[in-house]
């Protein structure tokens, strides 16, 4: 596998993810279907036990926790799906995983706005 | 011949469905970003595109990672949408045009490019959300679209020159085509945002800045990245930008930008849109 | 270092598997085709290879039309067969290197190759029937494979020249895997057939012999065929002739031909059987 | 579409059979799962309704005639699922589609045989 310098609090999802997080993701991908989120919904850990997530990953899911769920190989894309299950949204997975509350986060996200001008006048001042 | 009119570059931003959905276009938060849309929209009317080529990720809607394709390219007659698992509302199919997506993948597969073939193919939010934007009283849109899905999910991604030099093949393959047809190009995706990881939030203005300069007339300083330097200047998902680099590759040697709109935040992400008039 | 040892190619005709399954080895009909793995069978014995890429086509199994790959490469564990429809028998699965699957899947992806990755692949009898012929007392054989699967399905296919170039970025990618492991290339199909249209039973002795010769150190000659003139020369389904192409870019830039066979008919296909050593 | 002098007898399998025989190949790609093979057998009209082939594309499956079913745009190896079903072998359809008898058929393929031993030889005497 190819390795790089680490980016910090960034787990870019490549072979070692891929291998490790099959299942989860393979999981997260039948919530595509609503008879699935509802097979879920009614039976978690039956549905887990259906696609074959080790314990690690049942835990993660269980615990609701974002940064579990990717350190067990989990993908943004398809974790997106398992978080509209539960009802979070981008916001609220940010602020999880940033230990922040959703109020500070979109905070942090709105300081970024001061920039706005700077790039609409083609990044001049960078 | 068919004529290769620009681009128009968009993100493609779950939550815009939900706002276009509840009517938000006004609201203080929306404005800025709705806003950004006019003059994309007047552009539009006065060069009356008949296809659009979209160049766009998919979010784990068509395909998984059993198949998880570099570079694929839709031939179907017509394109559905269907549940993505979080509330997207799908909208009518919208039609394809097979022929000039077979004659694409005539020629860049002559030219080294081993694309995936879609005869069915299902399009996500990253295509149907930029759809809206640009024709938010016509749905399905008033054009034929051919949807070209780059791998921005699992990496290895394609080098940012790989997806440049893929754009490029695509220019050649549209004006080597014998119809009349006006073609746009619709990029999606980006620009910089992270949604996972302890770094989630992360913005970089800074790095979007010099995307939206490069993308105009030199495309080729971006490719001096790796992408793991991707994703440390853009976020995880800021590697979306690969989709604006096809793009951009494909409208050819010169363009000229007629329109920028860049707006920190919408959910997560820093939102862009550039129009590019081919010249 | 791992290290690439040298290639088996050969036909995988269907049929092979039922003279396999009824054992008809020594019937007059068959006798000459098996008799062309005995030597097969003491090179393997006496190189002992730990891997076996295995490069062929997809025969209507894993693959259908609605998402057609160029070129794709299997990232799995084990690799199970299914039924094919027509009574070709299953077999028990075969052991993966997942590892080597994505160190070469990396490698090709950053030399411009665009694959598709596959975490779950059926393999079909394009891999199980040679894997029978080569370890006809072992099944499963007692190597681990990464199954590499090349259009011959759909035109376009990928032209001669990016097929040996997909070779030979494949063995670069191994020559660079710090691993020990002994590899060995399989690759399948071929030679000329055409099993459709007017023309079935269309077979050609002397293209088949110009491969044979240029495949041992001058497969850049086969480059100057276009598909149209391979369908011409070696028939709708001697294409399959392209993994022939793509197993020899692996080996590198000077092979030994060790040994080849070559018999007429076997169903409807020129059966051949070639053994390179990498020098 | 690319367009190249014609080989007698051969349709190579480009964008324009593609197109024209997708529901034609999609029902024979489904044949891979016995319990297809058994609906198209019991009965074969409705089975080809609910995959949407078209008039002559029925009328090429009823005819049993491979020849027709290249021309709605049957591709080789799709197709030979569904002359499973039929129990035609490969000297079957190639007698069918040449015009030969079976016996023929195989005559002409080992015609061919004369040739091995220059291949053999290493094509020298080519
Ligand atoms: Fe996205
Ligand atoms: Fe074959």
């Amino acid at each position: 596998m190819t390795t790089h310098h680490s980016i910090p609090g960034t787990v870019p999802f490549g072979p070692a993810e891929a291998m490790k997080g099959y299942a989860l993701n393979r999981m997260c991908y039948s919530f595509n279907a609503d008879d699935c989120r509802k097979a879920f919904l009614a039976d978690e850990e039956a549905y887990m036990a259906r696609y074959h997530l080790n314990d690690q990953q049942k835990a993660a899911v269980r615990a609701r926790n974002v940064l579990q769920m990717i350190a067990v190989g989990g993908n943004a894309y398809y974790l997106a799906k398992l978080a509209g299950i539960f009802g979070l949204n981008m916001q609220d997975i940010g602020a999880q995983q940033t230990g922040k509350s959703v109020d500070k986060f979109k905070a942090y996200l709105q300081s970024f706005a001061s920039k706005n001008e700077m790039v609409m006048k083609g990044g001049k001042n960078v | 011949m068919s004529k290769i009119l620009g681009s128009v570059s968009t993100s493609h931003i779950p939550s815009i469905g939900k706002a276009i959905a509840l009517k938000l276009q006004q609201d203080a938060y929306w404005k800025p970003f709705f806003d950004g849309f006019h003059k994309v929209h007047s552009w539009i009317a006065e060069q009356k595109p008949d296809v659009v080529v979209v160049v766009y990720n998919d979010h784990g809607l068509n395909f998984f990672l059993d198949k998880m394709p570099t570079f694929a390219i839709g031939a179907a007659d017509s394109y559905a949408t269907a549940d993505e698992g979080w509330g997207i509302a799908t909208i009518a199919p919208v039609a394809g045009d097979p022929k000039l997506s077979w004659a694409i993948i005539e020629s860049v597969v002559e030219d080294e490019f081993d694309v995936v073939t879609c005869q069915e193919m299902l399009i996500d939010h990253a295509v149907t959300i930029p759809l809206q934007l640009l024709w938010p009283d016509q749905v399905p849109p008033p054009v034929k679209i051919v949807p070209v899905c780059i791998n921005t999910v699992q990496h290895p991604l394609p080098t940012a020159k790989r997806c440049l030099d893929f754009g490029k093949a695509i220019g050649r393959a549209i004006n080597a085509y014998g119809s009349n047809q006006k073609v746009m190009v619709l990029s999606t995706g980006g620009l910089s945002h992270q949604l996972d990881g302890e770094r989630a939030g992360f913005i970089n203005a800074e790095f979007d800045a010099e995307c939206l300069q490069a993308l105009i007339n030199t495309p080729e300083d971006l490719t001096r990245y790796s992408i793991h330097q991707l994703v440390e200047l853009s976020g995880t998902q800021g590697v979306e930008v690969l989709n604006w680099i096809v793009g951009r590759g494909i409208l050819g040697a010169r363009a000229e930008e007629l329109h920028r709109n860049y707006h920190i935040p919408i959910s997560n992400t820093a939102s862009a849109i550039q129009v590019l008039q081919a010249v």
